[in-house]
């Protein structure tokens, strides 16, 4: 399956929000960490740490993680050192390409300071708002609920960031409706999607295992669908996420429409390299560049 | 994560456990490291979609050995496979500290696995040591004999004496460093049962999604507040870090 | 795997909306033909055959499926004879069991007539509402695209069919406050949950393959997710339906608090008498009656 | 849908198609009629998670053989696997007219499977009767050789024929009966060229999801509007009856 030294002749290269990227693989937010940043060299065009927050996180307590079908669930809680102490240690994830940070909040206010302080900051070239996370001003509803908090929120982060690109993560749930309302706030690129709700349970023990976000192949069909229809209504750049596992898997999302693909869950299970490898391959088969494939459906159904 | 194709040179059963070795010559193992492994089959199968963790159970330069006990699909499908799927050594091991005097090595289950290898150390070392290992019944028990000298105890009593692990155990307290692996309740027992010894290494067994520290998932409470990795920081760990 | 003969001693009958079920499995709608109605014989606990529509549905051209991991997606465009010829056809569904009768329209009063005239077909135990199929009413949203639909279309086919239940079937998406729209309109069971809308590309021809809804075990943890917040909302019994495979699958939808468990794609690949043995052997285990299992969790998360 | 895990008693190169025999001995299977398979390992991997349809190549009473080209995933594993599983013989097959003269058997691609066992009660049945096979190339052509005397034709010239399978015959017209099997293009041009004949069948090639006509998934459209199932009222249509 896999195919090496098939990068010669083939552009990788794309352009997401102004930013040239050496290739339109980015780590998914939480899926790699500092210590394993020496395997992934060469393979992506922009950094993406796992989402920080205002004040340090503990996290969930174990069990976090089940594996489903062709995926897992995890409920990780948000485990970091806090947006001073992430910000210490971002150097570690300076690979030469540009940084994007993710960030969370339980507030609007606190989604805006966090912008606040990553705008002051020239190491980061973008920031994610990760929009999955409780609203505790709405009742725990997840900012990404529904499109007015979607739209207050994304309009708090822009005021507070003027100078850098805003990327938006959104999830399954109502994407299409949350990604018009992200854009008419001012969000300069479009995550899609997170994991969707799920749960996992011990029929033996009878007990539940974990309650939290399905990832990995088994979604990909949704995400997909996902990427093509908000694709279609916006004019924003998508950044696709959701169940890639191979080069085809990166193909087939920048065709449904994606600028970008991020790489998560399936990073654990194999070598990124790899899934760029073959990414490289099917241009060279399809002759065209990265930057070409956007959209570049023959044909759409009706 | 990488992961490197290997035939599966030898299969052999131990008690109810399966020994499978693979050819490894990519440096050497601490006892108690781990790799993650799959059976091939990549990305034409998608499901088991997640490697599963197990430790080094022997490693000679050459093979390094696996033992494992057949659980659920992961496990299953690896002891039918021919070309299994292995990532390089993972994780801290024990450290051995020799100056502290006599061990004792405390394997629950397939808790034994990690004990082969730092026995051997030991023995390299002249540190002396005593092995006592704990099963559910008699069959798993077959493997004890790979452990010569070994005081065994069984939760049936069909082998050795009645009881858990520490039931063949006098007392931990004579010894000046206490090795263990096994299920984590085990691991909780041994902690309290080791309380004043100067040293108490503990392997924990948590579920993994990844293996090098990158999904947050395999963590352990920390004394203090918070987790900690367990395929980073671990997943051998000094009790008293443990929040247990 | 397969475990025969495990159901002696074991008790499997479950009672749904009044009406005692031998088993507290039902064939998915959609998934069990006449022709294959020979290999399920003393499977299921009760029938449950293909939506029926007003008039006949030629359904979509081919490719209608696509494979994907742990899964497939389809979009059959509801191919049915109409609900006249399906009624003649209804004698060969006769097993013994009750039959439940799925049905959609384009309109609440669609809907509405279809329940009238199964409200006089003796043949008919119970009704399935097929909620996800678009309103032409309402610009093609689905009908469970938002509780005020639900309630509508739900409350019509009350007053149409007073004398029968009615069990109203939900996609994944805005699940619990449907459910709820759909109890207060007088619903007598909720089905949980319907295909997740997905999409296939064929990335080497570059075209849309199948936009459609992904069914079978990938989807098995957003399922369990929805019957077990579902259930702890509504009084109504709920039946679980997504991805069962396995009779551990079953014994998780009903610990997670369904009554009664569908078997759609599994059916295509595996007996379901394989399936049936496989929760009678559980239910040997875990000394229990599968009408105890519904919600048995030993311990409940945070 | 029931299936059968069956030992794969035979594997054998045939060009660049493989040959798998496997023990069935639950009746007898007419030409054009398929299974479907997949290799065994379910359910404890769920992926790929559905069957794939094959056609019957061969049939002795006791054992079965399948003739198949490596595509996907389910091909690929189907390939390494020593146990497979199996339903019994599913569809419609080709219904033969032995009075209607001279027939002509056409096959594209790995669509010569049927053929074999057509060609056999053909022959038994006294029917006369010519054989054409196209192929992209020489080497799935290979093929070929067990159909003596069939007329041979590849895209690419570099075996037969320079062309399709049609190019390989003169006339359709002076067949009384034409049964086809390939891909549905090729059909489509079949049914075009034997348009003036008495019996014009072809084994249509859609995407399946059970077999048993559970899902409508395989549908053909059908004259006079509509569709209908291959698995159950096909693979084999009369080509009067299909909307192409
Ligand atoms: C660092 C480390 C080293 C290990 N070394 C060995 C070893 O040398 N030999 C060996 O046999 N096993 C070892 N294990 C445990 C082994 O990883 C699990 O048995 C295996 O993942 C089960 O996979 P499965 O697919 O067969 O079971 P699954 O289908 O995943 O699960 C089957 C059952 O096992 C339980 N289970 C699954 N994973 C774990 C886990 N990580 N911890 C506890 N229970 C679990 C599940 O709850 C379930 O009841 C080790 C685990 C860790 C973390
Ligand atoms: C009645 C019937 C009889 C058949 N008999 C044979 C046979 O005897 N020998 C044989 O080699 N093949 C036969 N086929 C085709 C065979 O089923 C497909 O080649 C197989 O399903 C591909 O599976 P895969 O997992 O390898 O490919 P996938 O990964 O599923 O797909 C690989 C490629 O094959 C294409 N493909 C997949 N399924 C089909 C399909 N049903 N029709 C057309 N293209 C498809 C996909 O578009 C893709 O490009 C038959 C099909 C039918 C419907
Ligand atoms: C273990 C794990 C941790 C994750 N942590 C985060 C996170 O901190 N922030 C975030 O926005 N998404 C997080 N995600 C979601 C991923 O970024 C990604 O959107 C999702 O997993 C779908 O992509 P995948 O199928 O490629 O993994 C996490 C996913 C996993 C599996
Ligand atoms: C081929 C196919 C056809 C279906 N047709 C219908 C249908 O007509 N009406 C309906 O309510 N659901 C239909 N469904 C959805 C199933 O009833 C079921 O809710 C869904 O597939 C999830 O369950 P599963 O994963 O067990 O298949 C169909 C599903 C499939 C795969
Ligand atoms: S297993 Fe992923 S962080 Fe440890
Ligand atoms: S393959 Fe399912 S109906 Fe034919």
């Amino acid at each position: 399956m896999v195919v090496r030294d098939q990068k010669a002749g083939v552009d990788l290269a794309v352009e997401l929000c102004g930013l040239p990227l050496r290739t339109p693989l980015i780590p998914a937010s939480g899926t790699l960490s500092r210590e394993a940043l020496g395997e992934v060299e060469g393979v992506y065009g922009a950094m993406l740490p796992k989402t920080t927050t205002p004040a340090t996180r503990a996290g969930n307590p174990p069990p976090r993680i089940a594996e489903t079908p062709a995926g897992m669930v995890n409920s990780i809680g948000l485990q970091n050192p806090g947006v001073h102490g992430f910000l210490k240690g971002l150097d570690a994830f300076d690979l030469g390409i540009p940084i994007f940070v993710s960030v969370a909040g339980d507030t609007v206010a606190e989604f805006a300071l966090l912008c606040e302080i990553l705008a002051g900051d020239d190491r980061v070239s973008a920031v994610e708002l990760n929009l999955s996370c409780p609203n505790v001003e709405c009742g725990g509803l997840v900012f990404c609920a529904g499109p007015a908090s979607v739209e207050q929120v994304v309009a708090a982060c822009r005021a507070a960031v003027p100078g850098k690109p805003i990327l938006v993560k959104l999830t399954n749930e109502g994407v299409v409706e949350n990604a018009r309302a992200a854009e008419s706030a001012g969000a300069d690129g479009l995550t899609v999607i997170n994991t969707i709700p799920a749960l996992t349970l011990d029929a033996r023990a009878r007990k539940v295992l974990v309650r939290g976000g399905l990832s990995g192949p088994a979604i990909k069909p949704v995400a997909l669908r996902a990427v093509y229809d908000v694709s279609g209504v916006v004019n924003v750049p998508v950044i696709g996420s959701g169940g890639v596992v191979s080069g085809t898997d990166v193909a087939e999302f920048m065709l449904a429409g994606a600028t970008a693909v991020q790489v998560g869950t399936a990073s654990f299970v194999r070598d990124p390299h790899e899934i760029l490898d073959e990414f490289a391959s099917y241009l060279k088969e399809s002759g065209l560049g990265a930057a070409e494939l956007s959209g570049a459906l023959r044909s759409v159904p009706p | 994560m990488k992961f490197y194709g290997v035939e599966v040179e030898e299969r052999q059963e131990l008690g109810s456990y399966t020994l499978l070795k693979y050819p490894w010559t990519d440096g050497p193992v601490e006892p108690g490291q781990f790799v993650m492994a799959r059976a091939a089959g990549y990305p034409a199968t998608l499901d088991p979609f997640l490697a599963r963790p197990f430790s080094f159970y022997d490693y000679d330069g050459r093979m390094a050995s696996l033992l494992f006990e057949v659980r659920g699909r992961g496990t299953m499908l690896l002891d039918l496979a021919s070309t299994i799927e292995v990532t390089a050594p993972l994780g801290k091991g024990f450290r051995i500290e020799p100056r502290l005097g006599r061990a004792a090595l405390l394997g629950g289950g397939i808790g034994v696995v990690p004990l082969k290898i730092l026995r051997r150390r030991l023995n390299a070392m002249d540190v002396p040591h005593d092995v006592f290992l704990g099963f559910a019944d008699a069959r798993p028990a077959a493997v004890a004999r790979e452990f010569p000298g070994a005081g065994v105890a069984t939760m049936d009593g069909s082998a050795g004496t009645h009881g858990t692990v520490l039931d063949a155990t006098d007392s931990l307290e004579v010894y000046g460093a206490v090795y263990a692996c096994g299920p984590n309740p085990m691991l909780a027992a041994v902690k309290r049962a080791a309380r004043e010894n100067g040293l108490c290494q503990l392997s924990v067994e948590e579920r993994m999604g990844c293996g090098n520290g990158s999904c947050n998932g395999c963590v352990v409470p920390v004394r203090g507040g918070g987790y900690i990795r367990s395929c980073i920081e671990g997943p051998v760990f000094h009790s008293d870090v443990l929040a247990w």
